[in-house]
Order: structure tokens, then C-alpha cells, then sequence
């Protein structure tokens, strides 16, 4: 079977066939031999290659989370459309509340232009100010906040298009 | 001794207390805001009773509303612990007036030590070395001339401030007037207050600071020096005793110096003198925190003093168990905060809930967590979850203990600094000792996860993709029924080499 | 020093070398039976392979088998723990012979003190001393003059013997006879040997250990003393160090004889002389093991130093890290076997699986665990759960931490000891110090359940039947979403007392 | 409403009022004021007369498992049938297997007299012989199990019924 997985912006492509009591694993560039063992609740065991790995893992609809090494992991199963979105509109850059907040001020407005690294809002959450930032040069297409909204994780802010990105 | 100690904070710190004091055979009684309700101390504690809202201004930091309950459940002490009220001249007043002992410094040491200016004097009259700078709020006026006087890079600090507010850096004269201004409105709006003083900046600056006790008996000792130079957002992560950077005789200069400090206000109980100190050794007196200290565990595994004790039976009145000849440094010690927070992003506090925790274990590993599976970080309090601890023989053997910890210690759910900090445990600027405050910045590539890592993960993703359930097994029953397995005996051969 | 070693065990101790390897940098290879597959050990090494059967020999006793697998695995060093092959010297010989170094003693010495009437001889010769007994077996003619000259009470051992089979207190003349035939069946049937020894039977012995530690360079040293007499079912359950029973002479005595003994055997890794002693401190040698024991971590919380680290230090050719003089005694160390069976029932093992658990933390405790939720207690393996070890400043500290930690403790599936523990830590007796093996059969009291744990208990149950899923929350939801909260701000008056 | 638990050979009575957010319970003897909290998965904060109890507690059909202080309790929610035999029965003890393992000797037979604290009979399990006892005065009823017998836990092996009980 083949699989996707999403994280960030990046696609990663798997193809798995069952093999004894595990799986062989295939990605673009190495092959793997893997058996992958639930322990308790959200723990699990992987041997791969020989080499043992413990792993943490929590499934929930479309999201999954795993710990490992210190560093959460959080995957996205792509839907079909993602997979084509995916690939055109590396160019967008939909920025949103990195946690429940406040919004402090909001520096660009619909219209603008911004350098990737740019600051485009300040938002307050746990006694600390942030400045969110463009990740892209483009131009700044929608505002959802205005300054002193308070905003849930997750919710959209600001979106900046590249100037050569189709949305 | 005490028959029952209120313990006016929550957390780590809550559950610090609270097994203190069952060790000593004191009842504790714990107070929660709503949010609080399922937490650790609450179940820790002999009696537990909710004070209000979540948010601190409605529960931890109404001092009439705690003592209140302490008097309702017959407490004879109160600890407060470190933040909230723990160093409120007034709540400790309070207290006392209420015939509870306040498990602290007096009133008046919180309230000589606690204004920056105020300890300053002090230490100036004690003869602790200062950073060369103003002696007290710097007046429009006359600030260029004594900036000149003072020479760049020089700093502007709030004089009512901390954690960062209020603070700029200058290099040089034409930046001056601009920071001056920016610094006093930032001031005014966090404190209220607009008063700045300016000091030379110290380049590559550590920070050192000396644990100290005092007793009600007039003796005061220290207990050599933590380093905590390893700060983000001017926050400490990592702490170690003793410092990699401090000499015998420093450390010895140092303690000293603390000790005639602490007794200049008759001080009791434990508290902390803090120093900035140059690569060279040159230290300078910052401040003085009166309180039990986040990182006091790692002075707790050097000396097997174990300082909260210690607090509680000095307040009730008992001398120190121990004299300054019989203290003497064991090995090494380590302490990383791990914190629900994004390394990726600026250190960010990362709340959330954390769905699965496993604790490191084993042989000179501490771990003083709040942590439980479901424990959820809100926004109402530090995104601090866990102190790891570790000990070991010399700095080395600590620094390896603590990768292993590391690597031991699971959080699902939350992002947390753990991967940062088990990359800084490998690295080899850190393993050398040369530390300073503006380490994590000149060293942004531990910040970076590796793509190894994302690797593994990902591969288990693929595998529990297959899974429709999430639940994978590719062993159906790991668990074996041993009296009808000896009548089958069958041979598997999973990862078998035969 | 090793790249890579093969641990040859499971459970805790597996654990515990594979703590010490990864603070070493040493690569880990696991083995497992295929009961173990979802064991702690397996996914805490770097690698892991499947030895076979859950019964030990189909797996973890087939030397030859793990030896292949460290051959294919390319492991330059095998550590056995404890049990299984530690004390085999025909598994050391073999490794050798495979160039596989076997960490622990050389096979000569394994071979020269296992046998308990050889090293009786041994003991002898270096002028240790001895239980007044037979040298060696009893003839059935010379019995009743062997048995006259000894005197009673007296002990009848089967040589090959261990765990209590083949052992018989007799008292008096006339039940003499009948024993020694008992002794003899039993012994022949559990170890295929009717051999037997007598020694006179010393009244509320003591069990006295002295940890020792060579290097193949020839140092021995000892690191004191450690008691162990809390016992049941002849095997340890309690353990302490330093002994509150020894004095200061005794122990630089017991020390002394140790090392000698050691030394007459050229032994190099960690070993224990076990002596009985009565309660004016005459000790006598009872035997020694040659391996890492159980109990090695209380050593290791009084001196700092790491024995396991050590073992794996001098196998590897380096010389000891520490000298003799070195050497002190830093506060007091106790270890409590956390053990899945039924005190209330003669303390029989009870199998299970463990649904929830929650390991104590904070300072000064130290929990070797191989515990996880869903961790199965079979019959195939030993029933210890964990072992749970604190430090405190002296006796009376690690007491009250002790029986602080047991209170945090909670193992949810299985019968445990840790309510008797929990009662242990508070009996005036075991307080006193004033301990031989006899202390639980004169203790039986600690046995019984304390009436008011059943009604918490039976309180707690009879919510729970209200509640038809087995989920009770009282407050719908415990967690809050901060920001909706601040704007519908409510007063919850949920045991409040305003 | 009143609820009864049983455990071992004895039942307990209560009766439950919901007060404010937690109970009033009340038992022959006293009455208590408590709140019961979920915590996580199988752990529990109890606050019982302002006084605080952690407590881990599986509840699987009619058996509550319940950890409080080192001890585990296991309660069974009587039937009605149960609560009248637990009335009468007591002059009878079904003695069953303790743990899966090995009969090594059956010491007594349908009819023998057996006094309290007598042996009836022998297994092994985990290396260790173990001998079970009559927990009263009376007559063995049943055996249903001989020597070298494998049996699972809980397994019946011997019947023995008090000479003045009614089965």
C-alpha cells in the first residue's frame, strides 16, 4: 500500500508491504524492515533495522502526533486536493494564533507588501509579546484580527501571498 | 516544630513542600484555584481547599483569603513558596499578625532586599562589589553625563523591574537618549513605575549565584554556587552546581561576601545572592532573591542538605543541623527545566494537554514534576512542567546522566524543549564550560531538529497509517498464558537470529 | 573501553545496565524471551533479539545461544546481572573462548566460590571466620558426634543448596535423626545432590554483606557494609546501608576479612561476602556471590560510586577509579523490594498484570523499575516489580523518606507489599534498628490491613456503583479554556470556604 | 440510593445523597461529605471531610478494583441472590487456586473431618510450594482437582462445608 503523510509543507511518500510479523517499508530514498509493538496506552515499540526505538503516539482523525526523541511530530493524512495544493501553493503563507492570546497589534494591513522575515503581528499570550512573521515575500491578501482581539489557537490572522503565487 | 503548614503556591514547588514536610511529619494543607482542582499538590496534600478564579489575582495572590484558611485549618506555619506571595513584605506582616509563621526571611529583609535600588545600597555598605553604574534612579538630566561617565556598552534597567521589562542594552552615545526613553515607557507600563538606573554591561557575562541559610539564631552559612548561565528569553534553563567557571578561591570569595551580605539584615531562612561574573572571574552583586530558589535541588545534591527542611526548622526556630567547616562539595549536579514551550520558536509558550508522560528513573536522576497523564498546561501559570535533576561524580558523568534522562523522558501532547536540551547536552561548547547569557543564541543550531529524527517518526506514522484503529499490533497478544503455553510450546520467529 | 555489550538478563537489572552503558557511551544490545518482547529492557537498548521460549532455559539460560547472538551483533563484552548465567563459569570460559569478554569475575573464581563447601575451605585457609560446623558433607554414620560437638540449635544445609531447599532447624537430639533424612530427600530431589552440611544455628541472626569491588590488576576494596536481614521466605525484602547494627570496629573488620578473602581468589568486578551476625557483632562468613547483587544501590547512594559503572570500568582492563581511603560513608541508604504478591497469604506471588502505575519521585529517591501500565507479572520470572531505593542524611531521614515514597507509590492490578512496607516504616522495632531474619515472623501484625483503609477504600467504591460508565466527574469537565473563562467569569463554590 | 459492595466474605451497606457538586454518604456507623474526581486515566482525587485521598480504582463489570495506601481492595457488587446466601453461607469455604500452577498434593478427601488452619492441599507455583488451608472446623464436600493437576487461578479444588452449615 501506498501512504502520505503531511507535515508542515512537506509531503512524505511511503510504500509499505507486510512481511513476517512486521512491515518493509519504502520511501524515495532507503528501504526499511520494521515490527512496531503497542505497549501501553500511547507507548509503542519499533524495531527497525535491528535498532530499537520508543516511540509515543496518539491518532486522532486526520492528525497524528508523535513523540520521539525529545520533539513532537505532528503528521496530517494529506486529503487528495491537499496533495495537488501541496505542490502549487508552496507561495502562501496563512499565518495563525500559535496559542490562545491577545492580540497586540496588528503592523500590515491587506494591501501590504512584506519581506520574508517581516513582522506582521504582535500577539500576547503567557506574560510574553510575540511578533509573527511572513515566512515568504509577497503581499499581504486578508486581515482576521484587529488589535485587541482575543484569539483561539489556531485561528486565522493574516495570509500573505508570494507575487507569483496563484492562490 | 510545626503541626500543619499551608502551602500558599501550587505546582512543582506545591509538591516540593508538601513532601518536605510529610518527611518531617508535619500535616499539609493545600489551596487550589478552579483551575487547579486536579492537580498534583491538591492530591498530595492531608487537606485541600479551593481559593478562587484562576487566574493568580483571584486565588495564589489574595494573602487575606489564604490566611483565612490557614487560621479555618489550624495552620501554624505557612510556606509560600517561590512567585506569588513569596516575597510580599506585607502578606509575611500579615502572617505574623495572624500568629502564623510565614516560612521566610522577616518582613523587613524581603522588603530591604526585594527594591533593586534599597539592596543595592546595602550591598554598597557591605562592600560587595557593584557593577560600576548609577547608585539610583538616574534623573533625566544628568543621565548623559553619567552614561559617559560609565562607559559603553552600557545597560538601562527598570528600577522596579524583572524579566526583561524595561531593559536595554546601548552600544554607543547616539543610541542612548532613543533607549532611555523606550526603556521608561516600557517601564511605566509594566510597574507603573518610570524610575530607570544605568550600570556597565558586562560582556559575555555569566550568571553565579550563591545559596545561602540563615537562622533565627543570628548564624548564616552558604552552600557554594549554582551556575545559570544557560538563559532564554533572560530565563534560566539550565543550572549546575558547582559553576564550571568558578575557582576555589572565588568560590570561596564569593560565599563570604554572600554570608556578610545575608547577616547585614539579619537574614533567616533561604535565599539566594545573585552575581554577574566576566570570563575573567570579576563578579558583581545583582540581586538578592529572598525565597527557595527554582533551581535549589542542584545545591540540595552536592552538599545532601536538603534546603526546604532546612527553611521550615530554622522558621520554627531551631538553629541550622550544620556548620559552614561541615559542608563540603559531593560530584556534580545538573537541573533542566523542561517547559511546554517551542525551541523552534523563539522559546514560545506552547500550552496544551499532555496526553502520555513517562518519567526518567534509575540511578542520580531527580525528577520534581507536576506531570501526570491529562495534565494540562493553561496560560494562567509558568508553561514550566518538570525539574530534571541529575547527579554524577564529576561534571562529565553528570552531563552523560542527563542526555540519558533525557532521552528517557516522554511528553506527548505538548511541544516542550526536550529535544533542544538533549542536543545540548552533546554539545561540545557546553561540555567545555565555556558558558555565558548569550549561549542559546550563539549556539542557534541546537535549536534545529534533525532529520533523523523526523525520519523515525515518520516511519512510525506510516505504519500506524496502516492501522485503521491506531492500534497496532503485529503481535495479537504480546501476552502469553503460561500453563497452556507450555502444552503448545510453538517457535516464533520474530527478529529471531536462529 | 567496550563498544558495544550484550546484556544477557531482563527486567530491572537489564534496565540498570543499560543506564550504565548509555551513560558510558557504550552501544546495548538486548535479548528477550518471547514473553518479553514488550519488556522495558528491549526498548531501552540500541538493539534487540529474540532468544526464544518464555521459560529461562529456552532462552535466557542457552549460553550458547547468546553467545552467537553477541558474536552476530558484534558485542565485545556480556553482562549477565544477576541470576540466569552470572555465576556460571563454563558461560565465562565460553565467551572468553569467543572472545567475548565476560564482565564480572574470571571463571576460576566463579568456580572456586559458588560451590559452598569450597569456599568454606577457602574461607578457612585465609583465617575467616566460620559458622562451628562440618568442613564439608556429612557422612550418615559420624552425623549424631558431628552433631553433639556442634551443639544446638543447630542448621542442617544441603551443599549444592540455595532459596531453602535442603534446610533444617533442629533443636534438640531427638528430632535429629528425622531431619538429616528429610534434608537429604529434599536436597537430592531439588538439586539432584543429597549432600549435606551442619553448622550451629545462631539465634536472631543478622545477614551482614561487604561489597567489594576488584580490578584485574589486582586492588580489592570494600565498600561497607550493607543489612539485609528483613527477609521472608529466606529472601531479602529490606535492605540498608550502612547496618544500624555494626559499629565503626566491626566494620573495618568485616572489611578487611572481605577484601582478604577476595584477594586469595584473585577477584576482580563487583562481588559480596555474606556474613551472619548475631547480636554482640561475632560474624561468621556464609558465603559469596560472585556477581552484581540486587541490592547494590544502597552501596551506591552512601559512597557516590557507581558499581555497575565500575564493573563494566575494570572488565574492560582499567584499573579502579577510587582508592580505599577514598572511601567514606555519606548518610543512609534503604531499599524496599516492591514485589507482586499477597502478604496476607504467606506473601505467594501473585501474577497479574499491572493496569495503572505511578512511581514516587522527588529528592533523594531512586525507583530501579521495570514497571510500565500493562506490565504482566508471569509465572516464569521473578515477581519483583521494582525496587525502590531512597538517601537520606541519616537512618531516621531515609526512613520517613522512605515511608514518604511508599505513599506515592501506586501499582493498580496487582497484590503488592508496599501497604506492608507502608506499615514496616512506621513499627517501632524496624525504627530501633534492633533487626535479625526473624523480624517478620515476629511481626505479623504489619501484616494485617488497617480497618480505615477499607472504609477509604470501600468510600471511594461505593461512588463509583453510582456512576453507571465508572467515570465519575463531579465537575463536568475540569479543564478550562482560559479565554472564554475571563469573559464569563463565575464563582464556583465547589469546597470553598467563602 | 443505597448500594451495597462485597468483599471477601463480608457486605457493606451505604447509602449516597448528591450534595453540591460531590456526595453525602452514610454507612451504619458514620456519615462522610465527599467529592470524587477524575484525575487520569485510572486515578482518582478523593476529598472526604476536607481531607485529601489518592486512589486508583478499575471497575470491570461487577468487580471494583480499588489501590488506596499500598493495598489493593477488590470489591464485587452483590446480586440479590448473593446477599441472602452471603447471610447464611458463611460455614462454607470454596478453596480455589490462588494463582495458575501446579497441584502437587491433594491432603484430604470427600468426607474427611478438617479443623481450622488444617492443610487440604498442596500446589506450586513460581518455585514456591505453597500449603492451602481450611478457613473453618467441618467436612470436605467436594475435590475437584489431583495430584500434578495444572490448574488456572481460580480454579475450585476442594469444598469444605461447616458441620452446622446449610448448603
Amino acid at each position: 500500500m501506498k501512504y502520505s503523510l503531511k507535515i508542515g509543507k512537506e509531503l512524505i511518500n511511503f510504500e509499505l508491504f507486510p512481511e513476517n510479523n512486521g512491515y518493509r517499508i519504502e520511501t524515495d530514498e532507503k528501504k526499511f524492515k520494521s515490527e512496531l509493538i503497542k505497549i501501553d496506552s500511547n507507548l509503542y515499540s519499533m524495531i527497525l533495522n535491528g535498532k530499537t526505538y520508543t516511540i509515543a503516539l496518539k491518532k486522532e482523525g486526520k492528525i497524528i502526533e508523535i513523540f520521539y526523541k525529545g520533539e513532537t511530530f505532528i503528521f496530517e493524512v494529506p486529503s487528495t486536493r491537499d496533495k495537488s495544493a501541496l505542490e502549487n501553493a508552496s507561495g502562501i503563507d496563512k499565518i495563525v494564533a500559535p496559542m490562545p492570546g491577545r492580540v497586540v497589534k496588528v503592523l500590515k494591513a491587506s494591501g501590504d507588501k512584506v519581506n520574508e522575515g517581516e513582522g506582521v503581528i504582535i500577539v500576547e499570550a503567557m506574560k510574553m509579546e510575540s511578533e509573527l512573521k511572513s515566512s515568504i515575500d509577497g503581499t499581504v491578501t486578508e486581515v482576521s484580527a484587529k488589535d485587541g482581539d482575543t484569539v483561539d489557537l489556531g485561528a486565522h490572522l493574516i495570509t500573505v501571498v508570494a507575487d507569483d503565487a496563484e492562490e | 516544630m510545626y503541626k500543619k503548614i499551608l502551602i500558599a503556591n501550587r505546582g512543582e514547588i506545591a509538591v516540593r513542600i508538601i513532601r518536605a514536610c510529610k518527611e518531617l511529619e508535619i500535616k499539609t494543607v493545600a489551596v487550589f484555584s478552579d483551575a487547579d482542582r486536579n492537580s498534583l499538590h491538591v492530591n498530595m496534600a492531608d487537606e485541600a481547599y479551593n481559593i478562587g478564579g484562576p487566574l493568580p489575582n483571584e486565588s495564589y495572590l489574595i494573602g487575606d483569603n489564604i490566611i483565612k484558611v490557614a487560621k479555618k485549618a489550624k495552620c501554624d506555619g505557612i510556606h509560600p513558596g517561590y512567585g506569588f506571595l513569596s516575597e510580599n513584605a506585607e502578606f509575611a506582616e500579615k502572617c505574623i499578625k495572624n500568629k502564623i509563621d510565614f516560612i521566610g526571611p522577616s518582613a523587613e529583609a524581603i522588603r530591604l532586599m526585594g527594591d533593586k535600588i534599597t539592596s543595592r545600597e546595602i550591598a554598597k555598605a557591605a562592600k560587595v562589589p557593584l557593577v560600576p553604574g548609577t547608585e539610583g534612579e538616574v534623573k533625566d538630566d544628568e543621565a548623559v553625563d553619567v552614561a559617559k561617565k560609565i562607559g559603553f556598552p552600557l545597560m538601562i534597567k527598570a528600577s522596579a523591574g524583572g524579566g526583561g521589562k524595561g531593559m536595554r542594552l546601548v552600544h554607543q552615545m547616539s543610541d542612548f537618549e532613543n533607549s532611555l526613553k523606550m526603556a521608561k515607557s516600557e517601564a511605566k507600563s509594566a510597574f507603573n513605575n518610570d524610575a530607570v538606573f544605568i550600570e556597565r554591561f558586562i560582556q559575555e557575562p555569566r550568571h553565579i549565584e550563591i545559596q545561602i541559610l540563615g537562622d533565627k539564631k543570628g548564624n548564616v552559612i552558604h552552600l557554594f554556587e549554582r551556575e545559570c548561565s544557560i538563559q532564554r528569553r533572560h530565563q534560566k534553563v539550565v543550572e549546575e552546581a558547582p559553576s564550571p567557571g568558578v575557582s576555589k578561591k572565588t568560590r570561596e570569595l564569593m560565599g563570604k561576601i554572600a554570608v556578610k551580605l545575608a547577616k547585614k539584615v539579619s537574614y533567616s531562612g533561604a535565599g539566594t545572592v545573585e552575581f554577574i561574573m566576566d570570563q575573567k572571574e570579576n563578579f558583581y552583586f545583582l540581586e538578592m532573591n529572598t525565597r527557595v530558589q527554582v533551581e535549589h535541588p542542584i545545591t540540595e545534591m552536592i552538599t545532601g542538605i536538603d534546603i526546604v527542611k532546612e527553611m521550615i526548622k530554622v522558621s520554627s526556630g531551631q538553629p541550622l543541623s550544620i556548620k559552614q567547616k561541615d559542608i563540603g562539595i559531593n560530584g556534580h549536579a545538573i537541573e533542566c527545566r523542561i517547559c511546554a514551550e517551542d525551541p523552534n520558536n523563539n522559546f514560545i509558550p506552547s500550552p496544551g494537554v499532555a496526553t502520555y508522560i513517562k518519567s526518567p528513573q534509575g540511578p542520580g536522576v531527580r525528577d520534581d514534576s507536576s506531570l501526570f497523564n491529562g495534565y494540562e498546561v493553561t496560560t494562567f501559570y509558568d508553561p514550566m512542567l518538570s525539574k530534571l535533576i541529575v547527579w554524577g561524580k564529576d561534571r562529565n558523568d553528570a552531563i552523560k546522566r542527563m542526555k540519558r534522562a533525557l532521552e528517557e523522558y516522554i511528553v506527548l501532547g505538548l511541544k516542550t524543549n526536550l529535544g533542544f536540551l538533549n542536543r545540548l547536552m552533546d554539545d561540545k561548547d557546553f561540555i567545555s564550560g565555556k558558558l555565558d547569557t548569550g549561549f542559546i543564541e550563539k549556539h542557534k543550531k541546537l535549536l534545529k531538529v534533525p532529520k533523523e529524527n523526523l525520519e523515525i517518526a515518520s516511519i512510525a506514522g506510516a505504519i500506524i497509517l496502516d492501522s485503521a484503529s491506531g492500534e497496532v499490533e503485529t503481535i495479537k497478544d504480546p501476552r502469553f498464558t503460561p500453563w497452556k503455553y507450555i502444552a503448545r510450546r510453538s517457535s516464533l520467529s520474530r527478529n529471531s537470529m536462529f
